[in-house]
Formats: structure tokens, sequence, C-alpha cells
């Protein structure tokens, strides 16, 4: 969707929306938040990677996953690793019985670093893992799924006990991944001390653009005649497979996608909160984050990201507050959603805010386009608000 | 049936010895028949004969549990359904099954044999080449007013058409209607029947249907099924006397 | 001094000075108390780190979970640490300033313990905090801390293989829990074998090792060494396993409900843990879990703390009475209850011996800083910032109550990293 | 492994081990059994299953300690009455649920999923509320205490056996509810064909009330059987939920013989290799062997085939 002149973009309204969410972003909570507040949005920030992707892979093609943790938590375990060992070196490490490796492992009587951590002292090959391992995992979970036709319940059931079995493990193999406590005590990344708030700012900044990086990312796809499969995919498989589409090979796709979303939103995670623990990769967690992306709006990636800062803002808000409230204002919330407004925030704003929008800036139905192909592509006002399917107005050749 | 007929090379459509049970549910029972290009068989048969899981066998939605489909002389049953497709051989479902949210325009676009895969998907542009083949279909299917309608707005009829539609700009081979005309209105059997006589001119056409006056104005040849076998086969006017055929179908 | 100062002087010279002391400390702040800001030092001198101390406040924090599954166990150290604030504040409070706190919930969830520890130190420039349960939200607060170099008074029993100079550890660290429980098992009870069970995670498997390692070290053996996920309830086959084993002691840190599950199995499956074939010791099983568990599960386990409410001292009983009128008759103690109580208390026996709030000047005079009317009884902090402290063996009994039945003559030396037990 | 092992002790290791896994299957068998009446037969997925356990849980609490303050008499037999009674609150909460959040949600199963799911995060605050964060203790009557010694290594407890019989008791008692009973009939016609059935004079609606009520009535006998060997508190019920699913998936979900078989296999499977592996380890392989197995026959061990 290169738009012919990405200045137009900018003035569709579309454009206007991502303009307003960065200005959001970039200005105002940066001027607004002290570097303590500044850098909890950035945690809830990293959230918002989740939910982009669960958007792209429930909201679009219907595939709920209930593991999305898994790899938010591998992404983020692959940054706390390099960072755990650059932590360690053998002078920090001094009083340990073997110097030189991440202390946790010391308590549990390893003498040597063990072989998967090896590559980790590399930050080209970290940043590799980081989008690397959740999405081998999310292919060959949606390969052996997807081939044989498993989805809907089956899919979230199986998910869900995938980031069972994930936690166990990691809590049970403390010696190598620091057990329940998680990796803790990161400090520096390539000796640059991450723990000052100057650092913090800087990496809220390096989050938020990230954050765009996916954002774009998603709405090309999603603008794209491969993001037209996803979505009817899910309203007519059938048809689509007998449309000649391998409708496996666009599953394991998305799926992969957002399992790539997640490992890079885990890694800024650990980046920004210093470190990186169990309790994320869990259900609970898990199913969390899909709570994020339906609040935003299951079909929009924008929405995804306000949900996913409400939320968490609501969250901490509450638990400061009125602690006990929080489970209930949070078990409304999952109810609400979904039996109230099953198109969350982007739905309600679609149906209320945009109406008012129209009559204030007297925004007509499409203005008819040329039929040169770039023009008959480029989405019209009416799709721009990026939560409607991909409703493109085509023109006839006649001039 | 000769053996110098069964291997199947001077016919488009070669169906021999086809079976599939469901839990020892013969629903079609070592089935065979043939269909030459360009022609026009329809399948009929009373409620619970067979006739849709044989679509479904052919397209390979069913997988066969004995026997073989040779299409163009490439044996299908052991490809995946897109690959069938890739083939070509076109299926429209009984009930039509278009893309609601999509505009007849983008639901004839996403069916454009073009970028069928993830990457091409992505890549996938949409020049004029595919404005062409898309207008040109949708002139044959009477909707080039409602391009740029969303197909759930269109009228049942019109959904019909659309499907029809989405399988013409595939450019297959061997189309498959499971009843086209099903809840039509009789302005739009009419206009389906003349489609199907612009269709047949370049493509072979094997239709489920009811309705034997429509029948009798499209098919060359009609197969007659029963419990999951072949009953009687021939022209409209064999069949409807053949005795076996009253007996259990026409007759009441 | 610290180290100069020996168990040796714990009982003689050392242990009257201590009286002198805190009688001193009262006797200050009592006139406190009644002749208003007269002898308060100015802000000025007692806080040159901008801490939130004015001329007559002292803002502290106290960081909890109050929701999640944490907030059972750590409910109670909250209440002792109000209790202790309280109870100062009534005394005149610290360098005649009345404290105030500033309180935040962790939610169970370890970054928002790292955030919230923060916000306590950034925003509210608290001069203390008190709080953290579990060693995974200590683990999470501790850079932190150290960062802006505030000071944690952390309650909790646990693993040892730490010592912060941001911290102090008013729980017993595994070795004086540990090493005590089992000398006692094997001179009273006559221990030979030893089965280990516990929750999957680092405390129970630290603990297991420093046991295992005594064991081995006294000649004796461990004929078992078993761990189940935290939560887990279904303990029919460790309870086979110990059955054909036939260990004189299962040593058990269960933690949270598997307790409940563990002990019912237990006693489903016919053992009587009153005969003491095999007799239970634990470290993980305070008063608070029994009110869970159910005093008839767990009648006749042996559990190896520092606290036990039915301790019969008249500190003790006072601040059993006190927490009682406070928060209800049907309140119950337990050892981390009791240690937390003291952080409050040992931060204000700091905070005056230095003269000053600043976390600097507290450090300085850590080392030897005693607190008399402890509840257990003497504690005295250690250059290690853990406490010297007596390790108590009781006996559950069906009320839910421990009996006390023995105690280590000496107070124990804090030792989180012991040599060889790594 | 075997190793230290006399083969006497490891047939009665084998024995002991076989009765631990029978404990656990029954476990399985009693949250699966509601389970799988509602997800089976309805297509929903109840992630609030859990909390309906522990309701009946907290049911039987509640029961012992009325019959110990005002029926001291009678405490040896209260546990039969709090099951039904465990049963009854369950299964009412349960129509109710159906009637304000279920029934809208039919055609949705994943939505289903995440509205039981805040269903559950404010039945469990709600408990905390009430009862407090700490698990509370039921009282058993004597006789449900000990074990019958039958070498003397090998002890079956007395409680171990009764919530066994309960297990099965219900499992057979489902099974003639579905498979010989009119009613069955009615729901497993509602399954294969709503609109067919509702044109014969089904009230499916009424079906489906009845069929969830069932469901979360069953869930709190299990808890009721829980108090006996379980823990009771706020978030216990979380602890089974995503292994009740794999049994209930791994099953087929339309069967309730697979949901049995799977159960006995997973409990099996996962007391053996927990005698001989840690506690966590077992876990972790049989979960894999799950899910492994799930991958490779998605739909489940006992799937009818049926013409699509």
């Amino acid at each position: 969707m290169k738009s012919s002149s990405p200045l137009k973009w900018f003035g569709s309204r579309e454009g206007l929306y991502y303009l307003a969410l960065a200005f959001l972003l970039v200005v105002i909570l940066p001027l607004a938040l002290d570097p303590f507040r500044l850098n909890m949005v950035g945690k809830y920030l990293t959230y918002a990677f989740v939910a982009i992707g669960l958007v792209m892979c429930w909201g679009k093609a219907g595939i709920l996953s209930l593991g999305q943790g898994v790899f938010f938590g591998l992404g983020g375990y692959c940054m706390a690793m390099f960072l755990k060992l650059e932590a360690s070196t053998p002078e920090a490490t001094a009083i340990q019985s073997t110097p030189g490796i991440p202390d946790f492992m010391d308590w549990n009587q390893l003498t040597e670093l063990p072989w998967f951590w090896e590559p980790f002292h590399s930050f080209s090959f970290t940043l590799i893992a980081v989008i690397g391992v959740p999405v081998l995992l999310a292919f060959v979970i949606g390969f052996a799924m997807f081939t044989r036709r498993v989805g809907g319940v089956y899919f979230a059931i199986i998910t869900q006990a995938i980031a069972a079995i994930l936690t166990i493990l990691i809590i049970g193999q403390q010696g190598y991944t620091g057990g329940v406590n998680g990796i803790t005590d990161l400090q520096t990344l390539k000796g640059w001390d991450i723990r000052t708030d100057e650092a913090r700012t800087t990496l809220y900044f390096v989050c938020v653009g990230m954050l765009f990086l996916c954002l774009f990312a998603a709405r090309l796809v999603q603008n794209r005649k491969l993001g037209r499969i996803l979505v009817a995919m899910n309203a007519q498989e059938m048809r689509v497979r007998f449309s000649g589409y391998d409708v496996a090979a666009f599953k394991i796709f998305v799926f992969c996608l957002a399992a790539a979303f997640a490992g890079i939103g885990g890694a800024m995670f650990t980046l920004i909160v210093g470190f990186m623990s169990p309790s994320f990769i869990g259900i609970v967690a898990s199913i969390e984050m899909v709570i994020f992306c339906a609040l935003g709006g299951r079909l929009s990636i924008l929405g995804a990201v306000y949900g996913a800062l409400l939320v968490n803002a609501a969250k901490s808000g509450f638990s400061e507050s009125f602690p006990e409230l929080w489970p209930f204002a949070m078990g409304a919330l999952f109810i609400g959603v979904v039996l109230a407004f099953p198109n969350g925030l982007a739905g309600l704003y679609r149906s209320y805010v945009m109406p008012l929008e129209d009559r204030l800036f007297k925004r007509s139905k499409p203005e008819p386009k040329t039929a040169s192909a770039p023009a008959a592509t480029k989405p019209s006002a009416e799709k721009a608000d990026d939560y409607d399917p991909m409703i493109t107005t085509y023109s006839p050749e006649k001039s | 049936m000769s053996a110098a007929k069964s291997k199947g090379t001077d016919f488009l459509l070669a169906v021999e010895g086809l079976t599939v049970s469901f839990d020892g549910f013969k629903a079609v029972d070592d089935l065979s028949f043939y269909l030459d290009p360009k022609e026009i068989r329809v399948i009929i048969g009373p409620n619970g004969a067979g006739k849709t899981t044989v679509l479904d066998l052919i397209c390979g939605k069913t997988k066969a549990t004995a026997g073989s489909i040779k299409f163009a002389g490439k044996e299908l049953t052991r490809l995946k359904e897109h690959q069938i497709v890739h083939s070509g051989v076109g299926r429209k479902f009984q009930t039509p099954s278009v893309f609601e949210d999509l505009t007849v325009f983008e639901n004839l676009e996403v069916s454009y044999p073009q970028g069928h895969s993830v990457m091409g998907a992505m890549a996938f542009k949409r020049d004029t080449a595919v404005i062409e083949a898309v207008e040109e279909v949708a002139e044959t299917i009477f909707l080039m007013d409602a391009l740029n309608e969303p197909a759930a707005s269109l009228s049942h009829g019109q959904k019909q058409w659309l499907e029809i539609g989405m399988l013409l700009i595939q450019k297959p081979d061997l189309l498959m209607l499971d009843e086209p005309v099903a809840g039509m209105s009789v302005a739009e059997r009419k206009k389906t029947a003349e489609l199907l006589r612009v269709i047949t001119k370049d493509h072979t056409v094997l239709v489920i249907e009811h309705d034997m006056q429509f029948v009798g104005d499209i098919a060359d040849r009609v197969t007659v099924m029963h419990q999951g076998k072949v009953l009687s086969e021939g022209s409209i006017e064999h069949v409807k006397s053949d005795p076996k055929v009253i007996e259990v179908y026409l007759g009441h | 001094m610290g180290t100069t100062d020996t168990n040796a002087s714990v009982r003689s010279p050392g242990k009257r000075l201590g009286f002198r002391k805190s009688l001193m400390t009262l006797a200050a702040s009592v006139m406190l108390a009644t002749s208003a800001q007269a002898a308060t030092p100015s802000t000025a001198d007692v806080n040159t780190t901008d801490l939130a101390v004015t001329d007559d406040t002292v803002t502290v924090g106290i960081l909890h979970s109050i929701t999640g599954t944490m907030a059972i166990s750590e409910i109670g150290s909250v209440q002792a640490e109000k209790l202790a604030i309280e109870q100062i504040n009534e005394s005149g409070g610290v360098l005649g300033r009345q404290i105030e706190f500033v309180q935040e919930d962790g939610a169970s969830d370890w970054p928002t313990f790292a955030e919230k520890s923060r916000k306590l130190l950034r925003q509210d420039n608290v001069a203390a905090i008190f709080g953290a349960w579990t060693s995974a939200s200590r683990k999470a607060i501790l850079p932190v801390i150290e960062q802006y170099n505030g000071m944690l008074y952390y309650p909790t029993f646990y693993e040892g293989l730490e010592q912060s100079p941001n911290v102090v550890y008013t729980g017993q660290e595994a070795t004086q829990q540990i090493l005590a429980g089992i000398d006692w098992a094997v001179k009273e009870k006559g221990a030979k074998s030893f089965y280990l069970l516990g929750s999957d995670y680092i405390w129970p498997r630290t603990s297991n090792k420093i046991a295992r390692k005594h064991i081995d070290k006294l000649g004796l053996k461990v004929v078992g060494e078993e761990y189940y996920p935290l939560g887990h309830t279904q303990f029919n086959s460790v309870i086979n396993k110990i059955k054909l084993k036939k260990p004189d002691v299962i040593f058990a840190s269960v933690v949270g409900g598997s307790n409940v599950a563990f002990y019912k199995q237990m006693k489903a499956a016919g053992v009587d843990f009153t005969d003491e074939k095999p007799l239970l010791l634990t470290i993980s099983v305070t008063e608070d879990e029994i009110r869970g568990i159910g005093g008839d599960n767990v009648e006749g386990i042996y559990a190896s703390m520092k606290y036990f409410q039915s301790l019969d001292n008249p500190n003790n009983n006072e601040f059993v009475a006190a927490f009682k009128e406070t928060y209800g008759d049907d309140m119950v103690i337990g050892d981390v209850t009791q240690a937390a109580y003291l952080g409050p208390w040992l931060w204000k026996a700091a905070v005056e011996k230095a003269g000053s709030f600043d976390i600097d000047k507290i450090r300085e005079e850590f080392a030897g800083i005693e607190f008399t009317k402890a509840p257990e009884g003497y504690v005295r902090i250690h250059e290690n910032h853990h406490l010297w402290s007596k390790t108590r063996i009781g006996q559950a009994q069906v009320d839910g109550q421990y009996k006390v039945v023995h105690e280590t003559e000496e107070l124990m030396e804090p030792d989180p990293f012991p040599e060889g037990y790594q | 492994m075997f190793d230290g092992y006399t083969s006497s002790e490891l047939m009665s290791i084998f024995a002991m081990q076989g009765f631990a896994g029978l404990s656990l299957f029954s476990v399985f068998v009693l949250m699966a059994m509601g389970l799988a009446i509602i997800f089976g037969q309805m297509g929903v997925i109840n992630m609030a299953h859990g909390e309906f356990m522990i309701l009946g849980a907290y049911t039987t609490y509640l029961t012992s300690g009325f019959f110990q303050s005002y029926l001291p008499g009678l405490f040896g037999g209260y546990f039969f009455f709090a099951i039904i009674l465990a049963f009854l609150i369950c299964a009412v909460l349960g129509a109710l649920v159906e009637w304000l959040m279920i029934r809208h949600l039919y055609h949705r199963p994943l939505d289903t999923l995440l509205a039981t799911w805040g269903l559950s995060l404010i039945m469990q605050q709600a408990y905390r509320s009430i009862f407090g964060a700490r698990e509370v203790g039921v009282d058993l009557p004597e006789w449900m205490m000990g074990a019958f010694q039958v070498t003397d290594l090998v002890e079956l407890p007395i409680n171990g056996l009764f919530v066994m019989i309960i297990a099965l008791s219900i499992a057979v008692a489902v099974y003639l509810l579905m498979y010989r009973s009119g009613w069955g009939k009615n729901v497993r016609a509602v399954v294969q064909n709503r609109s067919m059935a509702e044109a014969v004079g089904i009230n499916s609606a009424g079906i489906d009330r009845a069929t969830f009520a069932l469901g979360c009535g069953i869930a709190g006998i299990a808890g009721a059987a829980f108090t006996m060997i379980g823990s009771t508190g706020p978030s216990s019920g979380q602890a089974y939920i995503v292994d009740t699913f794999l049994v209930v998936v791994f099953g087929g979900a339309q069967s309730l013989i697979g949901t049995i078989i799977s159960a006995f296999g997973i409990s099996q499977a996962q007391s053996t290799m927990e005698f001989f592996l840690s506690g966590s380890m077992a876990k972790v392989l049989t979960l894999l062997v799950v899910v492994g197995i799930l991958m490779l026959r998605p739909e489940g061990l006992m799937a009818l085939k049926v013409r699509r």
C-alpha cells in the first residue's frame, strides 16, 4: 500500500489516526509524565506488540492463541540471557565458586555455562534469536496444527497447554533458567547502563519506534490481498480453499507474524523492566494479553495499542487505590467486551465518534479516483480508519 | 465401459470405482462415469443419493476410500484441495458462499488465479490485467453495475452468479455446480441457463440439479444416481424413459 | 565491630549493654513524647539526602502484596509493620519525628514490585522500605534499591546467597533454620535417614542443598529428594516413595496450597505424625499456614524456626496481646510476621544510633545494632545485614499452635554464603 | 531407573502407583465429566469450571461448619448432604450464568472462552472477599480418615476410595442420563441438528440451560469430593483447568467414554512417571505427550467420523 505520495496518506483520515497516536506517545506522554511513569507506559507498550499480533491472528484470521505469553517470554528471555551474560563478568561475580557465569547457575552448582547460553554472548545473534526463536516455535506448532485443520477452541486449548508446559519447565530447570525468580539484576546493554532515567527514557522512545514499525508491518499485510485472504478465510474458509489457496500456509504465516511481534515486545519488556520471569509466559498472562486486543477492538491494530495502554493503566490505577476491586473490574471487562461491544473501542469509535468527525470535517463519501493501478488500490476515506475489513473502491476505466 | 476407455486419456474426467464410506455407510459405492471435454453433464437423483458427495470427492473436500479420479490424465485423489483447483477444477457450493464483507470486485479479484501463495498475496497488485479480467467476468455474470457493492447486499440469485463468476475467473477446464438455480426466481433461472450456455462454449460443466425443466434446457447427458451408484445414464429422454429411473425417482 | 563481637559476648556484657541502651532509648523516647520538639535535632542535620523528612515527620514505605496469590501470606507482615510503626509513634517517634507511611501493593507481580519500589524511592523519597516476601519480589526490588541507594527491611526466612548493602534481612537465612533443625532431629530423635521434599523453586532447592550437605557431614544419609510444581496437589506418589524408603525424618519445604493437599493426603494415607514414624520436620509451615491446612492434619509435625506465637517471654506476651488487640483475637502470628515487626524497630535503633536518617550513615551503624524488646527475645544485626537469632523447634498442636520443645542456647550466626554448602 | 528396588518392592510400587494413579484418575473424571458435557455436547468452553468446583468445595466447608455447631450428632453423615447441596447450588448458578451470558454466545465459542474467563476472575475475587485469601480447612468425619492396610507397603486411603466411588458413580449416572434416558436423547438430538430438533418440538433453549446447569452441578460435586484430598482456596480451581481441558480434548470432545479412557491413560502415565522422575518433569512429560498426540490426531482418541 505504498501510496503514490506518502504525504497524501498522512492527510487521509487513517494517516491522521496514526499521527495522533504518534503525537500522544512521542510528545504528550513524555511531557506529561515523569521518567518513572513514562517507564511504566513503556512497559504497557511492550504488551501492545502482542496485542497487534493478536489482531492479525485472532481478529483477522480467527485463530485464537492463548499462548502468546510463550512467544513474549521467549523473546524476553533471549534478551535477558544476553544482558545477564554481560552482567556476569568474572570481576562482577568474583565471590562465586565459579566466577563468570550467572549467579543463579552458581547457586545451582553449575560449573560452566550451558551450551545453549553460549551464543548469547553475541548481540547480533541475540537480536536474531529474539524474533527467530518465537517464530520457529510458532512455525512448528502452526505447521502441526493447521495442516491437520486443527482450529478454534482446540487450538486455543493446546496453545494454553503449551504455555503451561513452558512455565513448569522454566521453573523446574532453574539452574539453566533462573527458575521462578527469572533472570534478574540486568544492568548494562553493551556497556550502556539501562537503569538510569536517561536510558529508560531512551528505551521508551526505542520501544515506540519499534511499535510503529510493527504497526506499519501489520498495516501493510492487512491492506494487501494477503490481509483480505486472512479475513476471507475467517468467514468462508471452504470458499478460500476452493479458490485455490493453501489455507494452512496462510494460517501458519499469520501465527508466525504474531509470534514475531510478541517476541519483539518481550525483548523490549526485558530492556525496559530490567528482568524477565516465568510469570509472563503463563496462562493467566497470556489470556490477559487477549483482553488488551479485545478491548481495543479485535479488528483494529491501532485499537490494540490503546487497549494495551488502557487496561494496564487501569490495572495500576486500581491496584494503587482499591486493589481488591481490580479482579472484579477485569472480569467485568472480559464479559462486557464480549457481550456488549465485541468490536471493542475501535467499534465504538467507529459508530459514535466518526459520524461526528464526518460532520465536523464535512467528509463526503469517497470521491471517485482514476483507475490507475495504485490509485485503485489506495484506501478510500471510507476504509481509512483501518478498522473496516477492506472495502477498496474500484471505478470503471472510462474517464 | 471398455478397457480402452477406462484409461481416461480421451476423457477430461474419468471417475472409476469411486467409493467412500462414513462409519460403514457407503455414501458413494463403486461409482464410475466419464466426462468428455466441453460436455454439460447433469447429475440427478433423490436426496441422499450421494450427488453432492461425488462433487466433494472430485474437488478433494472428502477423501475417497477407494477408486480413482483422473482429470486430464492427472490423478486427483492424492492432491490437496488447492492443488486440485490449480489443476483446473472449480467447484460451486449448494448454498452460495461468497465473501460477504468484500465488494463484488474484490470477490472476483480474490479468486483471480494469481498471487495464491502467501508471498504472492503479499506482492499482488491490482494491475490493468486484473481489472480487465474482472470486468470481463462481471459482464458475463450480469454484475457489471454492482462491482462496488459489498457482496452482502446482493440478492440470492446474484450471489449464486457471483460465485460462478469466481470460478470462471480462475479459467478452469471443469466447473462443478451444485444446484445453481436453487431458490432462484423464474427470471433468474432463465438468465442462469443462458449464463451456463455461454460458459459451456469453452468449459466442461458438471451440474447437480433437481429442476427437470432446467435440466432439460441445459444437459447434454444426464447421470442418475441412486444409493451411491449410477442408476442410469444418457440423454434426458433416455433416462426419463428408463423404468428403473421412473421407479425410484420420477415416479413420485 | 560486628565480627569481633562474637557469641561469647552475647550473654554477659553485650547483653547488659544492650539492655541499658534500650532502657535509655525508651526513656529518651518517653521524654520526647512529653516535651515535644525540644530535643529534636534539626532536619538539616539528620537528612542531608533530601529524604521525606520534615521537622516532625518522617515517611517510610510499606511494599507488600495486598492482592493476588501472595496476599494471603504477606498480609500478616503488613499488619506487624503497621503495629510497630504505631507503637514507635506512641513512644515519641524516631529522632522526635512521627513516622508516616506510604503503602503500595506489589500485587503478587514481580515487575510491579520493582515499579512500586522505584516509586517509593523516587517520588516519595521514603527513608526506609519495609516489604517484599517472596525471593522473586526481593530480586525484583534489589537492582532498584541499590541504584537509588534505599534501604529494604526484608522479613521472610529465605535461601541466603545474598548480602546487599541496601537490605536488612530480619528473617533467618537458610542455614540458621536448617542446621539447628537437623542437629536437633539427630541429637534428640536419633534420626539417621532423611527424605527431602519441597516445592519447585529456589528456596526449597537451596535449603535442601544445605540440608543434604549438612547431613552428609554428619555421616547420615538422604534417601530421597523430591520437588513438585508450585500449586501441585497430588502427592500420592511421593507418599508412596516415603513409605517405601522409610526415612526417619521427612524434611519438608512445601509451600502454599500444595501444603494443604500434602498434609491431608499424608494423613489420609494413614500417617500419624504424632507417633513420629517418620518424623516430619518442616521449615515452611508457620501458624499462618496451619490455619489453611487444619490443625488435625498437621498435629505432631515439627517446625524449625526462630519464632512461634506460643513463645513464653514478656516481650512476646506483650507483642501478641498488642497484635490481637489491634487486629482481633482470631489472629495468628507466624515467624515472618514477627520478623516483619522487627523491621521498623531495628531501623529506629539504627537511625538513633547514627543520629541521622541518611542511608549511608545508618549503614555504618548497622553492625551490632540490638533490639532487646524483640518478641523472639534478643536479636542483633550482623555486619552481613542478617540477624543473630536463636532457632526453636516447635511441635504442632491440634489447635494450630506450636509447642516449643527446644531452642538453641546461643544465637545462631547468620551465614548467607555458607562455606562448603554451595 | 529401577535400580535400588527389589522385585517385590517394584511389585508394590506399581500396585501403589496404580492406586495413586486411580485417585488422580477419579479427580480427572470428576472434573472432566462436567466439562465434557458442556464442551462436548454444547461446544462451549467454560473457563470458570474450576471456580464452580471450588464453589462446591466451599459449600462443603460451610455445611461441615453448620453440622459441627448445630447437628454434631449427625456430623458423620454431613458429607452426603454436602454433596447434594453442592450440586444444587452450582447447578442453579450454572443455569443463571447460561441465561445471562452463555446463551448469547453459542455461535461464538471463542468468545464464551473469554467471557467465562472473566466470570472465573470475578468468582475468585468473590471467594477471596467472602472466605478470605487463605485456604480453608474442611474437617472430615473420623470414619473417612485412615487407610486399609493391604500389605505392609500397600495401603489404600479410605477417602481416596471414597472419591473414587463418587467419581465412578457420577460417570455411570452421566452415561445413563446421556445414552439411556429420553432427556439424553433430546440433548444429543439438539447437538446433532438443532433446527431439526426444534422442528420436532424439543425445547432446545431449555435443553441448553439444563445441560449447562448439569455440567456445573457435577463440578460442584467434584469440589465437594476435593475437600478430602485437595486444598480449598479462592484460586485452587485454576490448578486443574488446563489438565482437565486436555483430558476432554484428548478423549475426543464428543465422547464421554473417550473422556474416561483419556483420563485413565493420562493419570496412570503421570503417576507412574512421577515415581521415577521428579514431580515437575513428570508433569511436563505428560503434557508434552498429550499435546504431541493431539497434534498427530487432532480429533482425539474416540472421535466419530461424520459425513460433512
